[in-house]
C-alpha cells in the first residue's frame, strides 16, 4: 500500500490534531476551567487515524469514552468538539454530553459512551439497518481490551455473526482497563483468536503504533464488510501514555514500561514513515504539526468564547417530538 | 364489530405497521418458527421472512442494544423480551443508552423503537417469569411506558408507540392475552399520554394498571349491586402520565383507590398517590389514598399463594368498599 | 474405566427414576393436577447422570430450568421432590419453587434456575468461597447450549479462569435453545473451543447420550479441579426428545429428527453396556426399571397427599432473620 | 471524637469486619492497586492480599452473581458496582438470584452479600456517571436498601448490612466521600430499618435522602432564621422503611416536604408519600405532601445544567418556606 502525498500531510495533521487537543484538553482541565474526567488517548493516534483513514465519508464510527482521537479522525469541526469539551451551547452536544459523549450525527460519528462496552451492541443494530438500508455503508465500532471482557461483547459477536453485518469490530487495546492489565486478563492475547471462533473472517491483531498496518488490517476488513463478507474483529495493540482519567495515581505499571512504549510513538513513528518514503520532507512536517496546534489554539478560543447552555432550557430535548 | 383477542390485535398492529412501514422489523428470541413463547408473531415470519423477523439466541442485552442502534439510524425495530424478568439484563441499553442518546447528544438523534415484553403472575411460571416492573422504566426520563388493557387499545396504542420518535417499553400482562373485544380492521392511533376512563362513577376512583383494569371493572360491577358506583380510571400510558385527568376524577369522587399487580413498595402507586398529594385534587380527598398491590414477596409457584400475591377481584370489592363508605 | 456393578445398578436405577420421575410429571399436567410449565430432560439422562456420579457427597452442584435429571442424580429425595412438582407444603422449597426451581441445599444441590445463565455467574462465586474454605470441594455448573450465547457465560468464564475455582462447567447442548438451532448460532460447535481460549485446560465436546463417555471427561476435569488445577469447560452433546416446555408446538424440527435422536436412547445404550459387559442381566435390568417407575409412582402419591402451603404464610421466609 | 470522611468510615468498617470475620471479602473493578475509582478501598490490598480483594474485570453481572453464589455458601462478600449507572448490568443477579433464592427455596439457604455503590451526580462525569437508582431496589421484596449520610451512619450502617443475613444494596452519594464527622474507632452497629432525626422541628417535617439530608439541615439553618422550625428525618434504610417514625413526625408538624436527588417521577418519593397518604398521618395533613426531587432528565455535563437538574439548598429554602407558610 503506498500512500499519496494528500493522504498523508492528512493524516500527519490529524495526528497532531488529536495530541495537540488532548494536550490542551489536560491543560485547560488543571486549570480549572472544566470540571468532570476525562479520558486521554495521548500513545494511540495511530489506532484511530489508521483505521478510520478507510472509510467513505458516508460511512459511519461508533465509539468509546476515550474518543477524541476517533472524532477527529471522522473529520469533525475542531471548534464544535472543543466547545462540547467546555459544556458550550455550540458544542456538537450543546454542553450536555461533554468529553465522554461527544458525537457528530451528520458526520458519522454516532457518538462516544460513558459505559464500557456500551457501543458493540448498538453497532450490531446498525450494521442491521446499514445492511437494510442497502446503501453499502460500512460501520467501524471501537472498544477498548476491557470492554472485550463484558457480556455484551460475547452477545453481540454472536449477533452480528449471525445477521452477517457490515461492522469492523475494533479492540484498542492499550494494555490496561483502567488498573486491570491486560495480561492479567487471561484471554487477553486472544480477543481476536476468539473472533475466528464466533466466525469472524479475517480476525487479527495488529501494532496498533503503525497507522500503515492498521489501514492495511481495516482497509481488508472494510473491504470485506463492503462486499457482504460480514463482520471482522481486529486487535490493535497499542499504549496510553496518561493515566486512565483523572483519578488515576498509575499505581499498577511502571515509569520505565511507560517510557519504553513512548519510545515507540505512533506518531513519530508515521513521520518517519513519511520522510522515508519521500511523502514529507522534516520542513514539511513540522509545518503540518504547527498547523495542528494552531487549529487546536483557535478551537480553544473559540470554545472559551462560547456561550453556556441557558438553565431554563434544561429539559428540552429528552423527547423527539 | 368484529371480535379478536389482545394477541391478536398486537400481531394486526405489528403487521400492518410492517406493511405500511419498511423501516419496522421485529428482533427476539424464538419469534420466528416458533411463533414468540406466547404466540404473538406466529406467522409472521412467513409473510415477511428472516430479513425482517430477527430470530435471535438468548442475547437481551445484545438484541435490546441492536434494536438501539439500529433506531439510531433511522429505522423502527419492535425487539420483544420473552418475560419483563429479562428485562433486567436489558436495562443498561434501554437505560442508559435508548434514553438518554437524542438528551446526550444535544438533540442530534433519536431512538424510535419500542421494546414489548410480557409482564405479570397467574401462569404458574413462578418466580423468575412473573415480574412487574414498569416503574423502573417510569423513573427514566427518555423513555416512554405504555401498558395497555383492552384488545381495542392495545392495537392503538401500539401503533402509536411505533410510529413514536422515542423508546416506548409496552407492556403486555400475559393474562391479558386471550381476552376477546371489538376492534377495527383498519389501522388506528391511541395517542400515548391519554388516560381512559373504562367506567364512570362518582363514589370513588380506582386507577388501575394492566390486568388490574379488569378485574377493578369487574369489582365495580359487583358494587354496584350494593349501590356503591365508582369511576374506573386507566392512565393507558405511565409515562407520560395523564395527570390532568388523575386529578379531575378524583376532584368528582373526593377518593381513591390505586390498584396494581406489582409490589407495593417502591411500585408506581406511590407515583400516583405523589402526583395526587400535591395537586390541587388534595383538598377534595375526603379519605386517605389508598394503595391496593402487590405482596411484598416474590410471585411463589403454588397456585393458591400465587393467587395471593397480587390482588383479586375481592380484594378490590373489599377495599373499595370499605373506602367509599368511610366517613371521616 | 471399569465400573463396580454395585455403581452399574445405581446408575441404572438412577437414569430409570429419571426417566419414570418427567414422564409421570407430563401425564400430571395433563391431568390437570399441576400449573404452570416443565421442562423435560427425556433422552438427556446419561448427562446428568455420568455428570454427577464423579461427585462425592460433600460436593456441589447448580443447575437449570430442564433440571429433573440434576435433582435425582444428586440424590434428591423422590418424594420432596415429586411434592416440589405438585406445589407442596412439604416439597422441597415449600411449594414456593415448582419444577423449574427445585434445590436440595443440604444434599449439595444449589438449585435450579428460570434465567438462562442465571447459574453461571453464581458458580464462580461458589467455587471463590469453596476455594477460600479449602475443604477440598469441587463445583459442577449445568447449563444448555443456550445459555452460553449470554453475556453471564463470556463474564463468568473469564473470572473462573482469572480466580482459577473449582469447578467444572457442563453445557447441556441438546440441539436446541428453544426455537433457536445449535447449528444457527455459528458458534455452537465451538462452545468447547471458546472454553480452550479462555484458557481452560481440558475442556471438550462428549457424546452426552454415552454415560461412560460423559463419566470419563467429566471425571477428568473433576480430579484436575480438586487438584487446584482450575476450572474445565465441557460440552455432553445429546438431545431433547420433548417439546422445550408445553407451550412448544414443535415447528422447528422434523419428526425424523426426533426419531432419529430416539434411536440413540442413553438408557438403553447403558442398559446394553452394562449387559454387554456383564455388570446387570436383562433380568436385573427390568427389575431395576421396575423398581425405579414404582419408586416414582410412590412419590406421585405421596406429593398427592401431601398439604398445600397455608395462604396465611405468604410472606414468611423473604427475610433471612 | 476523632472526625474522619465519609469514605474512610467506609473503610475503616470494611477493614475491622474483614479482621473480625475471615468471610467477609471483597470483590469488584479496580479496588485493589488502585484503591477504587473512589479510593474507598485504597491499602486494603496490602493489609489483606488478592486472597480477599478480588480484582475483576470489567464484568458486572458476572463479578455481582460470583457475590451471590459466594454467599450462598455462606461467605459474605462485599461487591462493589463502581458507579450505579452500571447496575443496570447487574441487576439480574440482585434482583433474580439475590432477592429470590431464599423465598424461592422455601427457605433452605441465604445470600448475605453487600453491594455498594457510588450513586449521585455533582462530578461532572455527565449522564452515564451520576444516576440514582435506589427505587428500583426498593421494588423488590428481599433486598434491603441502605443510604448513609454521615461518616457516623455509615460505618454503623456498614458493619451490620456485612452482618445482616440478606443481601444489601449500599447506596453511597459520591458528594458526601470527602465529608468529615465525628466516628468512634470501635466497630458498632446501626441497626437497619431505623430513621434518625438529623434535626428536631415543629413547623415542618422534610424526609430526605442520601446526599439531601446534608442539603436540607443547611437549608433548615437558613429557614430557623426566619422563624421557621424544621425537622429533617433521615430515613437511613429505604427498605425496609421506619414507617412509624415517619408518621409520627408528619403527625406532630402536619406538613411534609419529601426530597431526594434521583428523578421525581418513579422514584422513592412517591413510596414516601404513598405510605404517609395511606397511614394515619393523613388526618394530620395540613397542606398536599410536595415531593422536590430531580428533574425529568438525563444528568448533563454543563455545570449548571448539572446543578439545576437536581435540588440545591435555595430550592429547598424555597419550597420549604412556601410550605411552612401556607395556609389552607
Ligand atoms: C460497564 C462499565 N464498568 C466500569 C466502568 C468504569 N470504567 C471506565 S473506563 C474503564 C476501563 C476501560 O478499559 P478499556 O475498555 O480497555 O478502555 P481504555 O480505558 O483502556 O481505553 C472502566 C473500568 C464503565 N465506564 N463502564
Ligand atoms: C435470560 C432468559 N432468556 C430467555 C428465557 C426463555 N427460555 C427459557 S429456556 C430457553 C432456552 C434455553 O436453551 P438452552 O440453554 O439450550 O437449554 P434447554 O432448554 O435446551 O435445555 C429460553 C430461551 C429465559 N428463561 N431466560
Ligand atoms: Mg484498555
Ligand atoms: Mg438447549
Amino acid at each position: 500500500m503506498k500512500l499519496s502525498k494528500e493522504n498523508a500531510e492528512h493524516y500527519m495533521l490529524q495526528m497532531y490534531q488529536v495530541r495537540a487537543f488532548e494536550e490542551q484538553a489536560e491543560k485547560s482541565y488543571m486549570a480549572g476551567k472544566i470540571h468532570g474526567t476525562m479520558h486521554l488517548s495521548i500513545g494511540q493516534e495511530a489506532s484511530a487515524i489508521g483505521s478510520i483513514s478507510t472509510l467513505e465519508p458516508t460511512d459511519f464510527i461508533i465509539g468509546h469514552h476515550r474518543g477524541h482521537g476517533l472524532c477527529i479522525a471522522k473529520g469533525a469541526d475542531l471548534n464544535l468538539m472543543m466547545a462540547e469539551f467546555y459544556g458550550k451551547e455550540n458544542g456538537y452536544c450543546r454542553g450536555r454530553g461533554g468529553s465522554m459523549h461527544i458525537a457528530d450525527v451528520a458526520g458519522g460519528n454516532l457518538g462516544a459512551n460513558g459505559v464500557v462496552g456500551g457501543g458493540i451492541p448498538m453497532a450490531v443494530g446498525i450494521g442491521i439497518g446499514l445492511k437494510m438500508k442497502a446503501e453499502n455503508q460500512v460501520l467501524l465500532a471501537f472498544f477498548g481490551d476491557g470492554a472485550a471482557s463484558t457480556g455484551a461483547f460475547h452477545e453481540s459477536m454472536i449477533l452480528a455473526v449471525l445477521f452477517q453485518v457490515p461492522v469492523v469490530f475494533i479492540c484498542e487495546n492499550n494494555q490496561y482497563a483502567m488498573s486491570f492489565s491486560a495480561n492479567d486478563w487471561t484471554t487477553s492475547k486472544k480477543i481476536a483468536a476468539h473472533g475466528e471462533i464466533y466466525g469472524m473472517a479475517g480476525s487479527c491483531s495488529t501494532d496498533g503504533n503503525d497507522l500503515i498496518e492498521v489501514k492495511a488490517a481495516v482497509g481488508a476488513a472494510v473491504k470485506r464488510a463492503r462486499e457482504g463478507g460480514g463482520p471482522s474483529l481486529i486487535v490493535n495493540d497499542t499504549y496510553r501514555w496518561r493515566g486512565h482519567s483523572k483519578s488515576d495515581r498509575n499505581r499498577y505499571r511502571t515509569t520505565e514500561e511507560i517510557e519504553e512504549w513512548k519510545k515507540k510513538d505512533p506518531i513519530l513513528k508515521f513521520r518517519a514513515y513519511c520522510v522515508k518514503e519521500k511523502l514529507l520532507t522534516e520542513k514539511e512536517a513540522d509545518q503540518i504539526k504547527e498547523k495542528g496546534y494552531s487549529d487546536i489554539e483557535a478551537a480553544r478560543v473559540f470554545a472559551e468564547a462560547s456561550p453556556d447552555p441557558k438553565v431554563e432550557t434544561l429539559e428540552e430535548g429528552v423527547y423527539a417530538p | 364489530m368484529r371480535e379478536i383477542t389482545f394477541l391478536e390485535a398486537i400481531r394486526e398492529a405489528m403487521t400492518q405497521e410492517m406493511e405500511r412501514d419498511s423501516r419496522v422489523f421485529l428482533i427476539g428470541e424464538d419469534i420466528g418458527e416458533y411463533g414468540g413463547a406466547f404466540q404473538v408473531s406466529y406467522g409472521m415470519l412467513e409473510k415477511f421472512g428472516h430479513e425482517r423477523i430477527l430470530d435471535t439466541p438468548i442475547t437481551e442485552l445484545g438484541l435490546t442494544g441492536a434494536a438501539v442502534g439500529a433506531a439510531l439510524i433511522g429505522m423502527r425495530p419492535i425487539a420483544e423480551i420473552m418475560f419483563m424478568d429479562f428485562t433486567t439484563l436489558a436495562s443498561e441499553q434501554l437505560v442508559n443508552q435508548a434514553a438518554k442518546l437524542r438528551f446526550m447528544f444535544g438533540g442530534q438523534s433519536s431512538v424510535p423503537m419500542v421494546l414489548r415484553t410480557p409482564a405479570g403472575s397467574g401462569t404458574g411460571a413462578a418466580e423468575h417469569h412473573s415480574q412487574s416492573f414498569e416503574n423502573w422504566f417510569v423513573h427514566v426520563p427518555g423513555l416512554k411506558v405504555v401498558m395497555p388493557t383492552t384488545p381495542y387499545d392495545v392495537k392503538g396504542l401500539l401503533i402509536s408507540s411505533i410510529r413514536d420518535n422515542n423508546p416506548v417499553v409496552f407492556i403486555e400482562h400475559k393474562l391479558l392475552y386471550k381476552t376477546k373485544g371489538e376492534v377495527p380492521e383498519e389501522m388506528y392511533e391511541i395517542p400515548l399520554g391519554k388516560a381512559d376512563i373504562k367506567r364512570e362513577g362518582k363514589d370513588l376512583t380506582i386507577i388501575a394498571t394492566g390486568i388490574m383494569v379488569q378485574k377493578s371493572l369487574a369489582a365495580a360491577e359487583e358494587l354496584i349491586k350494593e349501590g356503591i358506583d365508582i369511576e374506573v380510571l386507566d392512565p393507558r400510558t405511565l409515562r407520560p402520565l395523564d395527570t390532568e385527568s388523575i386529578v379531575k376524577s378524583v376532584k368528582k369522587t373526593g377518593k381513591v383507590l390505586i390498584v396494581h399487580e406489582a409490589v407495593k413498595t417502591g411500585g408506581f402507586g406511590g407515583e400516583l398517590a405523589g402526583v395526587i398529594a400535591e395537586s390541587e385534587a388534595f383538598g377534595y380527598l375526603e379519605a386517605p389514598i389508598i394503595r391496593l398491590a402487590g405482596r411484598e414477596v416474590p410471585i411463589p409457584y403454588n397456585r393458591d399463594l400465587e393467587k395471593a400475591a397480587v390482588p383479586q377481584i375481592e380484594d378490590i370489592v373489599e377495599k373499595a368498599r370499605e373506602l367509599a363508605t368511610l366517613k371521616v
